[in-house]
């Protein structure tokens, strides 16, 4: 049977965010020009961040917070590192798709042990799975150059005359690899398959009764989130030319979860809005970098103990009293009695 | 009246799992609920407990209202509840368990002495006591959950279902037992019962609750020759 | 033999760390993630209090006074953290673990700054070695195993053999039970993180004197004992001394074999096979 | 030809044996009822047939294939459907949602699979007809937009019965789908069953409550301390000393 209704309307959502990208894409593409070298560079690493993001988004629709995506980010990262940086170099096109492989992989085989658990205990096991992956660049020093790292990891080379050499050409590089993934993510989530994911997290018992395989699909977003880390990491790795395995601590981890925290995972938006927050705390506070961590660590707090779901949820609940303000004054309710959550 | 409830209402969301019942029991003897699956018994005694809040009528305890009393002060005045699968502590020993069920109490001495006695009622759990209460056989775990009920000196004993899973002749014993501890211990007990031949044989009076109201009420020997009661349960 | 006093003293040093956590985790059924910065801070209160009082008491009595405000403090941070965050949270353990993960980084950030981000080290307030069959012993590190000893003892104890600690125990097993018996669950939730926090402080000034003392030694400390508690069985606090033996023997005949530094993945990939097995952990209890 | 067959089940959980060796046959289109007081095993059939336990010996066979070990996907997949005992729902889902999600094992295939039984239930090309189409048949169109959890206890009760539905099974086992329902819900729930049993639905009933399957079901069987103890039509079982000793109980001896 078809799901005829249900396809039309995510076709219609989806085909809205199109319009929007294409929209907002010359804007996108214009904004580096704007913007001075440093700017340029803040640009491209919250584009990676967003595309990490997005696949970290993916994963918590199944119900788990993984703590071990940074580390997967890696993977990506030091595949392309090593393979060109070797004496007869790969091309940087071939490791970017290998890279989110072996991300993908390396979830697939962690799923099983760690889907057994859920909650916390999900995250608990993730978190020593990461440290553990982490601990491997550290120690295979002969591959992953130890504490040191691998430097002059070169910058893809040109593909249809664009040079990705400077910022601006790594940033569309990076844009396009947001836009991709993004708008494919986001009619995954439109999906039968998004909802059906979503459905396995909210009654598990149930879903499975009804047909469902529900180890499925709690496995499918964790690797496919796996494989955005991969890309991310990829391209993570190029841009910065070096990386240590600090690049995948769980500080870093840490800025993740506090996006998703922060924005909500509500919705796909959600935490994109919790990313840029924090970019900005932290190029406004650009000159205290140890005070970093904990501007993110209050902010958790914050969100958790005071904006329950996020400010993806403030922002919803401020554009419905807006609506309902520019709608209608009349309808409103007797001393503005607060909507049903 | 040791105990009352008047127009005792309890909702679930919007659902209401007990409408108005007013009930009593009195001091010294057995008291019983009997009704099928589903019909409000369990949650009545968890809103006597303090473990639900009603959402209105009254509860009264020797003329002290406590239907908004914390479980801790409930137990405190004298109720002790034995909740529907016991609740044992399925890693403490035995002996932990009963200690458990006198937390509240400072008397070392008297504690020693309501010790003893359990162990009189239920030689059984003397022999046992420095085993882990999971390892004990349904029948023995039930006599726990009663001699941890005991330890806190109630002067109610509120029990859901002490029959549940046992096989007829320990269903008999523990009945038995019942009996004896209201006349013994000097306590009232409320028992909330799905076999209600077995529940109104022991009981002095009994109510019968069916989709969260209190249908018949009368003397327990009355009752159990009512064919309405039998109908209740099996459609004869 | 040297192996089976290194292997004591590694899986002490577990067993002191991770116990504390499997405590709370086990009454509160949520994880502290700040327990880590606990246990540093229980390690910089050894630092501030050799460094105040050089001179004044020998390095001996500062070690004990250490260990004793270490705790008091702490156990009343932990005191703290149960009032503001999980009392608020209460019902929501997910939201708890993630509040108290962030808690974790703004402690140590405030340490970072406080102090600096560079690690410390304490001279050995009990100095010097003993030789014993072959085998070199410090005197610090016996000083440390013989206070664990103790602490584990007074756990034991408190556990085990006094009211509050049977009513902390049946309130991990049962918690509707423990209601029905009086037991005021916010009794428990304050003796508990009192008691869990201090032991993170107390593990911190007795691995303070033998380690590096850093603002990130929380941290580290913390991943190892999730595996521990993880492999141990949740909630499982004779499981968490077994599994901090278990691999207490493991990480120290690799690093004896000279294969240390795969001793963090060789874990992992036990919890990991653990998990696969057996769910519940060694000894955990099946829900 | 029976479309279940128990044969010898037996499950032990460490020592307690909770099922001790059942064995019943359903026939395609009957309405079975399965009764026991509480703590019987009854419940524990339940999750043995439908794949969400394991028999420790025995076999469970459908449409004469075994299905011992598969899992509850697979086995819905076949077209044997439970629902649960606590009303279970998608609760932040919408009425329609629900039921809509019920279709998922033949969403995105060409008409529904197929089943090698009988197939009375109207066919349709979308999952929106089929949905609108149980939605009118189980009486829940005008709450199609509420959300679950908003509803009424009953109606979540009748919701979870046609997202079952929806899976279009060949047998479907309701797990006390009449408990903590009032009677005219419970009249209205029961005129529903009979109606699947005419569209060709084969159909297991756990009840612990006597009264209700008495009107509904063409066959019973009792079990007790995990053990079948009687089996029979309606008069037959409440005319059975033990099933009356099992649900009454023995008055407590006063001699002693």
């Amino acid at each position: 049977m078809i799901n005829r209704a249900a396809n039309r309307q995510a076709n219609k959502i989806f085909l809205r965010a199109c319009i929007g990208t294409a929209i907002a894409l010359p804007l996108l593409v214009a904004l580096p020009h704007a913007l001075s070298v440093y700017w340029q560079s803040v640009l491209v690493l919250f584009t990676i961040n967003a595309v990490s993001l997005m696949g970290y988004r993916l994963i918590t629709t199944m119900g788990g917070w993984s703590f071990a995506h940074i580390s997967t980010a890696g993977l990506g990262a030091y595949t392309t590192a090593v393979l060109t940086t070797l004496e007869t170099p790969w091309s940087f096109w071939a490791t970017f798709f290998l890279g989110a492989l072996i991300a993908g992989a390396f979830a697939m085989i962690i799923a099983y042990p760690v889907l057994r658990t859920r909650h916390y205990y999900f995250f608990l096991s993730t978190f020593a799975a990461g440290e553990a992956l982490r601990q491997c660049y550290v120690q295979f020093s002969g591959i992953t150059g130890g504490t040191y790292g691998i430097s002059f990891i070169p910058r893809p080379e040109p593909i249809l005359g664009m040079d990705f050499g400077n910022s601006t050409g790594f940033y569309y590089l990076a844009l396009a690899l947001a836009v991709v993934v993004g708008l494919l993510l986001y009619r995954f989530d439109l999906s039968r398959l998004g909802n059906t994911i979503k459905a396995v997290a909210a009654n598990e018992e149930l879903s499975e009764s009804i047909g469902i395989n529900t180890w499925a699909l709690r496995t499918l977003p964790f690797v496919m989130g796996s494989v955005v880390a991969g890309f991310s990491g990829v391209l993570y790795a190029n841009f910065n030319g070096l990386i240590n395995p600090l690049d995948f601590s769980s500080v870093l981890m840490f800025k993740l979860v506090a996006a998703a925290i922060v924005g909500g995972v509500a919705t796909f938006w959600g935490p994109l809005v919790g990313l840029l927050y924090l970019t900005a705390l932290e190029e406004v506070f650009r000159d205290f970098t140890q005070w970093i961590p904990l501007l993110w660590g209050v902010s958790v707090l914050a969100v958790i103990l005071l904006a329950e779901g996020g400010l993806e949820m403030v922002i919803i609940r401020l554009v419905r009293r807006a609506r309902r303000w520019w709608g209608s004054p009349g309808d409103r309710p007797p001393g503005g009695a607060r909507q049903r959550r | 009246m040791m105990l009352e409830t008047s127009d005792l209402t309890v909702k679930y969301d919007l659902v209401s799992a007990l409408s108005e019942v007013s009930l009593s029991a009195e001091e010294r003897t057995i008291t019983t609920i009997v009704g099928s699956n589903g019909a409000g018994k369990t949650t009545l005694l968890k809103t006597i407990s303090g473990l639900i809040r009603p959402a209105s009528g009254e509860i009264r305890f020797l003329g002290e209202r406590i239907d908004a009393a914390s479980p801790t002060d409930i137990v405190r005045m004298g109720i002790s509840h034995v909740p529907e699968g016991r609740e044992l502590f399925p890693r403490i020993s035995v002996y932990d368990n009963l200690m458990v069920g006198a937390y509240l109490r400072k008397d070392r001495k008297a504690i020693r002495r309501d010790l003893d006695r359990i162990y009189q009622h239920f030689p059984i759990l003397k022999d046992r006591r420095r085993q882990l209460a999971r390892d004990l056989s349904g029948g023995e775990q039930q006599m726990l959950a009663f001699g941890r009920a005991l330890m806190s000196d109630p002067k109610l004993l509120l029990l859901d279902e002490p029959s549940i899973g046992l096989a007829p002749v320990i269903e008999q014993r523990i009945m038995e037992t019942l009996r004896v501890l209201t006349v013994d211990e000097n306590v009232g007990v409320v028992l909330v019962e799905q076999n209600a031949a077995l529940a109104l044989s022991v009981a002095s009076h009994g109510y019968v609750l069916e989709q969260g109201s209190l249908v018949l009420q009368g003397p327990a020997n009355e009752l159990i020759k009512d064919d309405n009661v039998r109908a209740a349960y099996l459609g004869l | 033999m040297q192996i089976v006093a290194n292997i004591i003293f590694l899986s002490t040093f577990y067993v002191s760390f991770a116990v504390g956590l499997a405590l709370v985790f086990g009454v509160m059924r949520t994880i502290n993630f700040a327990h880590g910065e606990f246990y540093m801070f229980g390690g910089y209160a050894l630092w501030m209090l050799i460094n105040a009082f050089t001179g004044i008491l020998p390095p001996g009595a500062t070690f004990i006074v250490a260990l004793i405000v270490g705790a008091a403090v702490v156990g009343i941070l932990g005191i703290l953290v149960q009032l503001s965050i999980f009392h608020r949270l209460r019902e929501q353990p997910f939201s708890i673990f993630m509040a108290t993960l962030g808690l974790s980084y703004v402690l140590q950030v405030a340490v970072v700054k406080a102090i600096g981000p560079m690690g410390q080290s304490v001279p050995a307030p009990f100095p010097g070695f003993i030789l014993f069959e072959g085998m070199v012993l410090p005197i610090q590190r016996l000083v440390v195993f013989g206070f664990t000893v103790v602490m584990m003892g007074g756990l034991y104890l408190f556990l085990m053999h006094t009211d509050l600690g049977r009513a902390v125990r049946a309130t991990a097993q049962n918690r509707t039970g423990a209601m029905l018996q009086g037991i005021s669950m916010n009794h428990i939730a304050l003796t508990t993180m009192f008691v869990g926090s201090a032991l993170a402080a107390i593990s911190g000034v007795l691995m303070g004197s033998v380690l590096i003392i850093s603002p990130f030694m929380g941290g580290e400390a913390l991943w190892r004992a999730f595996i521990i508690i993880i492999v141990g069985g949740i909630g499982s606090l004779s499981g968490a001394v077994v599994a901090a033996f278990l691999f207490g023997i493991i990480d120290t005949l690799m690093t004896t074999f000279g294969a240390g530094k795969f001793a963090p993945m060789v874990d992992a990939i036990i919890m990991l096979l653990v998990l696969s097995f057996l769910p519940s952990g060694l000894l955990g209890a099946r829900e | 030809m029976a479309i279940l067959e128990v044969d010898n089940v037996a499950k032990r959980f460490g020592k307690l044996a909770a099922v001790k060796g059942i064995s019943f046959e359903i026939p395609e289109g009957q309405i079975r009822g399965l009764i026991g007081p509480n703590g019987s095993g009854k419940t524990t059939m339940f999750h043995l047939i439908s794949g969400f336990l394991k028999p420790t010996s025995g076999d469970v066979r459908f449409q004469g294939h075994s299905i011992k070990g598969k899992r509850p996907h697979q086995i819905a997949k076949r077209g044997l459907v439970r629902t649960f005992q606590l009303t279970s729902i998608y609760r932040e889902m919408t009425v329609r949602e629900n039921v809509a999600m019920g279709h998922h094992v033949h969403a995105g295939r060409r008409g529904a699979r197929s089943r090698p039984s009988l197939e009375r239930l109207p066919q349709f090309g979308t999952v929106d007809e089929s949905t609108e189409w149980i939605l009118d048949f189980m009486a829940l169109s005008d709450d199609a937009e509420t959300t679950a959890r908003l509803l009424p206890a009953g109606m979540q009760r009748v919701l979870s019965i046609a997202t079952a539905l929806a899976v279009r099974p060949t047998l479907l086992m309701l797990d006390e789908p009449l408990a903590g329902l009032n009677p005219t819900e419970k009249i209205s729930v029961a005129q529903k069953i009979a109606s699947l049993r005419d569209h060709g639905i084969t159909i297991l009933l756990v009840e612990h409550d006597v009264r209700s399957v008495l009107s509904v079901c063409e066959l019973i069987t009792v079990i007790d301390f995990g053990e079948k103890i009687a089996e029979g039509t309606a008069d037959e079982v409440t005319s059975n000393p033990a099933v009356i000793e099992a649900y009454l109980g023995k008055p407590a001896r006063h001699d002693a």
